[in-house]
């Protein structure tokens, strides 16, 4: 494949991420991947109550891992907890107008990432180590 | 979902020589006649046959110049892999009465060694000799891998990948002193037309190459076959190439192949003296600009052009893409750069660690590439590491990778 | 010694398509681009493999469009004879731990036949099946010739030396009513681009074409392989053609392919009615003029431009030569004009009096012949043959050696 | 090969032969060749004495075949039967500025030819069926 055969909005999402680098006020955090495979990213979300109000990412990986991390955060910030946990590479995908095949798995490392975080941080809530209620859940 | 972003760039420059080079001015204007009057098949008894005929000749001709080697003993081919193929395949299937044992290296490219994988379904045995941190084959091991009933040994001129010269030479000494019958193969795809090559030289038995990497065109290579040596055809059915090679004679790009052939042999000392010239401006300024970088392959001893770095806290794909958007064509050991998403082989043997091989970029400078076009190199691509560093989760902040 | 006639003769008349065609203007144009700026690679991950990446995918459409099959299913190789190899020998290899019986013809192309005969050394058993006096088979006979351990049957779609259409889907038929898993090859490369082919029609799983057969350039031929087909690759080495066939594509001669497939299917009704009607004139007249001539081939079941004759007294090279110093390119079935000094296998297949053999000329027409080159073919060709024949110790004086 | 390889004088003895036909008053002939195998050769001879005085061909076969019967036939015209006996491929050969390597066996037929006839020629006189003396052999 050439890169070329990447979507407009992955190229954009690649050059121009939304939401790179560690957020300050970080209450849950993800990291998916290993270098030595090629692709890794650590993600970062504020959580207030049951609503994702800021997310971050910082990537080690190619410009479909970087684009999908982008597009991700943007994805999430306002989305409530019960709907990230739901919220599927697919999804990912599409918001980028796809991915070239040789990619596609190349997506599920932000969900992954995305997943991982929730359930560490629901983890620390459920065992109190997280101050605020997790009032829905 | 495609993109072009040929007409965002405001100027290209190509860095990737090592996949294939732009054919010269008057390769394409040689190749062009044969495309249209002079259509006609070599092996055709009338006057339409004369001229393509004469054609074949002469780039036979030009092609054993290069390589210093009689011209009947050069057969041409599709391409270099057709011709490393036909080289180890034939050698081994011609030679199988007197034994099955195949000697090679851990870095050859996949030509020589899916080829040698295919004749081990076939019953054939081989030694992988290994290589040093620079990507250089002990040619005393190589000697030492020699068995009662080794038949080939292929090792190559260059590697494909960080550009580092085999002691070929020395290895034929060696081997030939056991078994004057063990057939030497080397694999000059990436290294002839680049730097001077001798068979006699060498010692070699066979030689493979190809002309795209020396400003040729695309669909021509050649095998090089020491009188006397024996070869089992690949591709069987006619008397063409003295029946070592069958099917119509590929004459546009044939006769690409001997002027690019002719061009390289003339201006050898030229080319190499300012490409390699580019390539040290280029290694000492990157070098200098961007910390925790690796040069891969020899420091010397290496094809003038090539230039593999591993950069550490990145990764090879992303780090093309974001070049190529800016303009610079390079490549990348990286598995997401690659059609197989596999990592660098060549990478591993030399034991660059896993991590740093991913942020790997091969630049391969060529004789079209000029000062400026450093320049611009020396500046974007600081740039987009130190970008993309600021993106990395694991730069700055873990172990350094580094041997 | 050399001596070259062309300057002598006023206007050259081609009638050797059988050999090789003149690429089409068309063809050449597409193919120049990618010589020059679109110089880049294919499997090149940058901007500049961009453009290279689309127009093979765009000549796959093409191809897949002349024969009706999915772009997907086209393997590109460096052309017929190549393509011949990797149907036989793939197909076979990749099925050997089923049976190592293969069933073809005694007419195929040497591509075939060399195939077939390489595999017999690797412990596979051959049947050949013959012609009657046309040079077709009878599909029967190649059913009937399957075995229990029979793993590929391979029969061309037509001759290359007298035209004959073979019954191929009624071949691949009877084959698969008695096991669907025997592989169905047919040797398109005298056919595809001459007359319609499908490959559901047909009912075959591999299936060779030439680009030089239908004016496209030398250097670029395909397989069709159906889904599902095991092939073992004759080239290894990388990740090109999906596995099947390793090595640098060779871009622009590809791009011509593609030209002159879409062209040969946009004009296929136009070129056959055309080309057949100067054909079936030429042979009238030629009949007429001549006498103890016979028309080798079938009747009617016959490639539109060929025109196989053998014309008694006289000696094919001879005559081929001084139809050429009359500006006419003819072949010859006769030993003397082949490179291989053998007489035609095929003549002798089907029947042909071996003095007869000898004074086979082979015409083939093609879309460039106008009725001017009949008319000039219609005179020059009695006329030469007078000439030779009353030369000839045998003509008038021996038996006549007609069937 | 492309029959470009032929030398000019092949070419022109090919196209314009010499001594092409039966000779009316041969009294020696020679017949080699098989049409089968695509090369066959009369060679008509006029001896007078020791001395050939005239010399004709006719042949089935290709260019160099033809060149050579031509050629041959020229050559041996006033030649005597010794040094006819003694004329080699390889003179006729080099008469016609030489053969392509692929064609030099077709020089051999017509040596083959001249040779026959000579000694069928001297076998008749020697069996007193040719009249005229044989003098010098
Ligand atoms: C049966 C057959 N296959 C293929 C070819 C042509 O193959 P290529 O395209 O390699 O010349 C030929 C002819 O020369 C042929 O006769
Ligand atoms: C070792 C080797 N041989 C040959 C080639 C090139 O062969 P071809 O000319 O068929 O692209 C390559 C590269 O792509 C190669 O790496």
């Amino acid at each position: 494949m050439q890169h070329t055969d990447y979507s407009a909005k992955v190229i954009d999402h690649f050059m121009n991420p939304r939401n790179m680098g560690e957020l300050e006020n970080a209450n849950a955090v993800g990291t998916v991947g290993s270098p030595a495979c090629g692709d890794m990213m650590d993600i970062y979300l504020e959580v207030e109550g049951d609503e994702i109000v800021d997310a971050s990412f910082k990537t080690f990986g190619c410009t479909a891992a970087i684009a999908n991390s982008s597009m991700m955060t943007e994805m999430v910030k306002g989305m409530s907890l019960a709907d990230a946990e739901n919220l599927k590479n697919r999804d990912i995908e599409e918001a980028l107008d796809g991915l070239p095949p040789h990619k596609i798995h190349c997506s599920t490392l932000a969900a992954d990432a995305l997943h991982e975080a929730i359930k560490s941080y629901k983890e620390r809530v459920a065992s109190g180590a997280e101050e605020g209620e997790v009032a829905a859940s | 979902m495609a993109m072009t972003q040929t007409t965002a760039a405001p100027r290209r420059i190509y860095m990737d020589h090592a996949a294939t080079a732009r054919p010269l001015p008057e390769v394409v204007e040689a190749m062009v006649p044969y495309l249209s009057e002079e259509y006609g098949s070599p092996q055709s008894f009338h006057t339409q046959g004369s001229g393509p005929a004469h054609a074949l000749k002469q780039a036979r001709e030009q092609v054993g110049a290069l390589i210093h080697a009689p011209a009947t003993q050069i057969t041409f081919t599709s391409g270099g892999i057709e011709a490393n193929n036909l080289a180890v395949k034939g050698a081994a299937l011609a030679a199988q009465r007197r034994g099955k044992h195949i000697v090679t290296t851990e870095v050859e490219h996949y030509a020589v060694h899916h080829s040698v994988k295919f004749l081990e379904k076939l019953g054939f045995e081989t030694t992988f000799v290994g290589v040093d941190g620079y990507g250089r084959v002990d040619p005393q091991a190589v000697a030492d891998a020699v068995r009662d009933d080794t038949v080939l040994v292929s090792v190559q001129l260059a590697n494909q990948e960080v550009g580092t010269l085999q002691p070929v030479a020395e290895v034929a000494r060696l081997v030939k002193a056991i078994n004057k019958r063990i057939v030497v193969h080397a694999d000059g795809t990436y290294a002839v037309g680049q730097i001077p090559v001798d068979v006699d030289a060498l010692g070699v038995d066979l030689l493979s190459l190809t002309a795209h990497r020396f400003y040729g065109p695309k669909g021509a290579g050649a095998l090089y076959a020491r009188k006397g040596v024996r070869l089992t055809p690949l591709i069987h059915g006619g008397v063409q190439e003295n029946g070592k090679r069958a099917g119509t004679e590929n004459v546009p790009a044939i006769v690409g192949l001997g002027v690019a052939a002719e061009r390289a042999a003339a201006e050898m000392e030229a080319r190499m003296a300012r490409v390699s010239g580019l390539r040290d401006r280029l290694e000492r300024g990157l070098v200098e600009r961007i910390e925790n970088v690796q040069v891969n392959g020899h420091p010397t001893e290496r094809l003038p052009g090539y230039l593999d770095i591993s950069i550490e806290g990145i990764e090879g794909e992303g780090t093309l893409v974001r070049l190529d958007l800016d303009g610079i064509a390079v490549a990348s050991g990286s598995a997401c750069a690659s059609m197989a998403l596999k990592g660098s082989q060549v990478l591993h043997a030399i034991g660059v660690d896993e991590v740093l091989a991913q942020g790997s970029i091969l630049i391969t400078l060529g004789i079209d590439n000029t000062d400026a076009d450093i320049d611009d190199a020396l500046e974007e691509i600081p740039r987009v590491v130190e970008t993309l560093r600021k993106m990395s989760p694991i730069y700055g902040k873990r172990k350094h990778y580094f041997r």
